[in-house]
């Protein structure tokens, strides 16, 4: 085993992998040995303040929460391609930088059509 | 691995403990309260975890609102009839290994409000207790106390054998039925498999008054 | 090409709740819940985050005192009056002593009333900071600001604990003056808390009072209008907040409150911000109140010797009295026929009343603002289920 | 303004109801005026609404249980015994109480008027236990006369939303009732006397003994 290219990596994924499997395992083990299983019907009733909950959860939300939620998955998503624009923003050729600047702007594009839709205001 | 020969090596800095006194460490050091107050007494439990008594010391000032994540019930105050059926399924639902810390002469026997009609004469009637802070309100340090106490309770239960405790036996129940509400009263008054009154010679010829022999 | 000249369809969500694509979610904040300061519960239908329907449900800690009492004697009933809101069990008691003096006609000296204030106004400066603190928990400063406030309330629970033997259930008044006299160098330890204090009020003001997120949060939340807090019976500083001026101390004069010049603080538009402004102004107020009280204790009896408090049988009648307790107006209802157990022992709780207008504050408010509204009410379970 | 005053301007305002004045014994001074439940509703909308008075603020509203009681008063009269005139005191038994009462302690914001003291009673304990609720007049008196409903059993007409307040719902008696008889929760106690030992007798003969 000469110094393979990857070793390295591969020891870190194991160790790490170890570092978060490992506990888990061992209380699954230390439970399956020593503290029994003690489900019952009251313990795993939905616990809301100490009643008993009545009422469904699963109920039709405002549509206004999707569309918050979708708009700000699209500007997360968005965010991560731009960084490694931003670490290599030094040696950019004109060409590549309008490619960016196309990117940008088709998002931009999309935030004003929400801006002017009034979805992201809230009553 | 006698008591000698481990002060020897702990001397060396070198730590010799079993499996169970490992285990028994972790989980006396941090008992986590559920966030569950009730009247006077919580306003006192409050003032312990303040700057003053600060009960953060002893590894408990995480007070966990939800039931599950918390592994100490502290009833501070007293338990109305009303609350009673909430107080017993907080606990049913909280996960194993559970304590109860009956904290202040209400949650013992109903304390001051003894002949309240709405007003349940201590918490032991549903769910087992395992300290009990007697004071109305006890003071911080009389709470801090019941922590050392029920650390010190932590510590000494066993792994296995006959007495282990109620969260690694599997047939001792860990959730008690919870009342209803009925016309006049509680039903049932109180769970008979938890509440074993001890026997009390009153002599029903009532000859001597005092209910002595 | 029929198809361009179609209106364009309305994706944009409708503003106006209508009914028919949204459905509530019917939720508890149940007797055991973080936000209600003990066991309180109200079942609030929500509208994604918007309340639409708020039912309050009291009951979890009614322990009776009213019906105890009918079997209690007069004074057996004063270590309960402690029970009954268990933050300022002094102010308690002086209005159960008020009522009983106005119900048997009894004189208090000069001392006793001096003592009665001193320890009065200190019971409502360790109310208010602890309120302060637990609404800037229940606005999310989890933990810090309620230790500053927790440091002030326990020297000023050092002094009732120097002075009446215990922290929070003092049972220190009696029916024509007080229990016991103040201890030597009591009055200078008080002096020295007092001067103390103002800085606690100079640091949490800087830190607070101007701090966006505590205005944004709390301006124009909860808002109750000057008629509408009236008609509602609200009273104390929640009721000054929005803009009544009726503080007990100036309008009944009870004690010797009339010796005192002290300024009444009334807010503007009755939100949570100026209730919480309230406080943080009657705690200088009562600052003022101290010094001046401080200043010229007389010496003398703390007990009108002519009253026994043990087989005390006032004669057949009844009478109501009332003080400015830290919450609002605290009234005892008592009705005698003659025995040494009142017939009718009521309690006006400030608490439960200022509570009537919880679902018209919070109708349209947001869950997060449901919490910070009852902190600015400043229940405490106690005395609203008695 | 004293509560005679105050009588004259109602009698005066609101036709055809009936008003009388209950001394207080105590040196309160505090005397209360008993209205017949239905002018009540009109009284009350006249108290806070007149000019002079403006009773905007209903402090306070308390229950009272008043049960049928014997109430036997000396008095003195003159009778004539063999012949001769003679101070004789002789023992009058009056029936009084036998209803259940609401009692409304009325305050001016505006004018910082005294208490104004207004009291309803039903005609009995048992069934006709109906009283005009002034929540509509005073919003404070909301949760108040839930609390009586709840404890004493009066049920109060025109109520917005007339629950129980602080029992369970399924609760069947009214507590504060000077006949309510406690549940049998058993105290146990290890030296149990008087009071706690005739309840444990009671208890354990009701379980077949000990």
């Amino acid at each position: 085993m000469t110094n393979h290219l990857y070793l390295p990596v591969i020891v870190l994924l194991i160790g790490g992998a170890g570092f978060a499997i490992g506990p888990i395992v061992l209380a699954w083990i230390w439970a399956k040995k020593f503290s029994p299983q003690k489900s019952g019907p009251s313990k795993n009733a939905i616990y809301e303040c100490g009643l008993e909950s009545t009422g469904d959860a699963w109920i039709k939300f405002k549509t206004g929460y999707y569309i918050y939620a979708i708009i700000f998955l699209v500007f997360d998503v968005e965010a991560v391609f731009l960084l490694p624009f931003a670490v290599a923003f030094g040696g950019f050729t004109a060409a590549e930088s309008i490619d960016m600047l196309v990117f940008l702007l088709l998002l931009v594009g999309g935030l004003v059509w929400a801006c002017q839709k009034n979805v992201l205001s809230w009553t | 691995m006698d008591e000698q020969l481990k002060s020897e090596l702990g001397r060396q800095g070198v730590v010799a403990t079993s499996l169970q006194e490992l285990y028994n460490w972790g989980r006396k050091c941090s008992v986590w309260p559920l966030n569950f107050g009730l009247a006077c007494c919580a306003i006192e439990m409050i003032a312990a975890t303040m700057a003053r008594y600060d009960l953060a010391r002893f590894g408990a000032e995480v007070f966990r609102p939800s039931p599950r994540q918390a592994d100490l019930m502290i009833v501070a105050g007293t338990v109305t009839k009303k609350m009673a059926p909430q107080v017993v399924r907080l606990y049913n639902q909280m996960a194993e290994p559970k304590y109860v810390i009956s904290m202040g002469a209400c949650a013992i026997s109903g304390g001051p409000f003894k002949q309240g009609y709405n007003v349940l004469k201590g918490i032991d009637r549903y769910i087992p207790v395992d300290v009990y802070i007697p004071g109305c309100p006890p003071r911080p340090e009389a709470l801090i106390d019941a922590f050392l106490l029920l650390q010190k309770m932590i510590d000494e239960q066993r792994l296995t054998g006959p007495n282990r405790p109620r969260h690694l036996n599997a047939d001792l129940p860990s959730e008690f039925i919870v009342p209803e509400f009925g016309a006049h009263d509680l039903v049932p008054p109180q769970n008979p498999e938890v509440w074993k009154v001890p026997l009390v010679n009153i002599s029903i010829a009532g000859k001597n008054e005092s209910g002595r022999d | 090409m029929s198809v361009l000249t179609e209106a364009p369809v309305d994706l944009t969500p409708s503003q106006s709740d209508d009914r028919t694509d949204s459905q509530l979610l019917e939720v508890s904040m149940g007797p055991q819940h973080p936000s209600t300061h003990g066991v309180f519960r109200m079942d609030v239908a929500l509208d994604g985050e918007r309340v639409v329907k708020l039912k309050p449900v009291f009951g979890y800690l009614h322990r009776n005192h009213e019906k105890i009492a009918e079997t209690e004697s007069y004074l057996g009933c004063m270590p309960y009056t402690d029970r009954l809101d268990y933050i300022c069990s002094i102010t308690n008691n002086w209005a159960y002593a008020l009522a009983v003096e106005k119900l048997a006609g009894i004189q208090v000296p000069e001392r006793a009333e001096y003592l009665r204030v001193i320890t009065g106004e200190l019971t409502r400066l360790q109310n208010h900071a602890g309120l302060v603190g637990f609404l800037m928990q229940d606005m999310g400063a989890s933990g810090t600001p309620l230790m500053y406030a927790f440091r002030e309330r326990e020297k000023i629970l050092d002094l009732f604990e120097a002075l009446t033997g215990a922290r929070m259930m003092c049972n220190y008044m009696r029916f024509g003056g007080c229990r016991v006299d103040a201890p030597a160098g009591w009055l200078q330890q008080a002096q020295k808390v007092i001067d103390a204090f103002p800085r606690f009020l100079d640091e949490f003001e800087r830190l607070l009072v101007s701090n966006e997120i505590l205005m944004a949060r709390t301006q124009g939340v909860g808002v109750v209008s000057r008629e509408q807090a009236v008609n509602a019976g609200i009273s104390g500083p929640m009721a000054r907040a929005s803009g009544v001026n009726y503080d007990l101390r100036k309008v009944d004069k009870y004690g010797i409150y009339d010796r005192f010049s002290f300024r009444v603080p009334l807010g503007e538009n009755g939100d949570v911000y100026d209730r919480y402004m309230l406080r943080v102004l009657e705690m200088r107020e009562s600052v003022e109140i101290l010094k001046q009280a401080m200043r010229d204790v007389p010496s003398g009896p703390i007990m009108d010797p002519n009253t026994k408090t043990r087989g005390f049988r006032p004669k057949a009648g009844e009478a109501y009295g009332r003080i400015e307790g830290p919450k609002g107006e605290l009234g005892f209802y008592l009705i005698s026929d003659g025995s040494s157990n009142p017939y009718r022992f009521r309690v006006r709780p400030p608490s439960l009343i200022n509570l009537t207008l919880l679902e018209d504050m919070c109708l349209g408010q947001n869950v997060a603002d449901i919490v910070i509204i009852l902190g600015s009410v400043d229940i405490v379970l106690g005395e609203v289920d008695r | 303004m004293n509560l005679e005053e105050i009588k004259s301007e109602i009698e005066a305002n609101v036709p055809g109801c009936s008003l009388e004045i209950i001394p207080n014994g105590s040196p309160s001074g505090q005397h209360s005026l008993l209205v017949d439940p239905d002018h009540a509703f009109a009284v009350a909308g006249f108290l806070r609404d007149a000019a002079n008075l403006r009773l905007d603020y209903c402090s306070n509203v308390t229950g009272v249980d008043w049960p049928a009681k014997e109430v036997s008063t000396k008095v003195k009269t003159k009778k004539v015994v063999d012949g001769v005139e003679q101070e004789v005191d002789e023992v009058l038994k009056t029936q009084s109480g036998g209803y259940l009462e609401a009692v409304y302690h009325l305050f001016s914001v505006e004018q910082r008027q005294g208490p104004v003291v207004l009291r309803m009673r039903t005609e009995d304990r048992a069934d006709r236990v109906h009283l005009p609720s002034l929540t509509p007049v005073w919003r404070s008196a909301d949760y108040q006369e839930r609390e009586i409903f709840d404890l004493f059993g009066i049920i109060f007409d025109g109520h917005p939303d007339l629950r129980r307040l602080l029992m369970w719902e399924g609760f069947e008696d009214h507590p504060m009732r000077r006949d309510y008889v406690d549940p049998d929760d058993y105290e146990y106690e290890p030296t149990a006397h008087d009071e706690v030992l005739k309840r444990a007798k009671e208890h354990l003969s009701a379980e077949g003994g000990l």
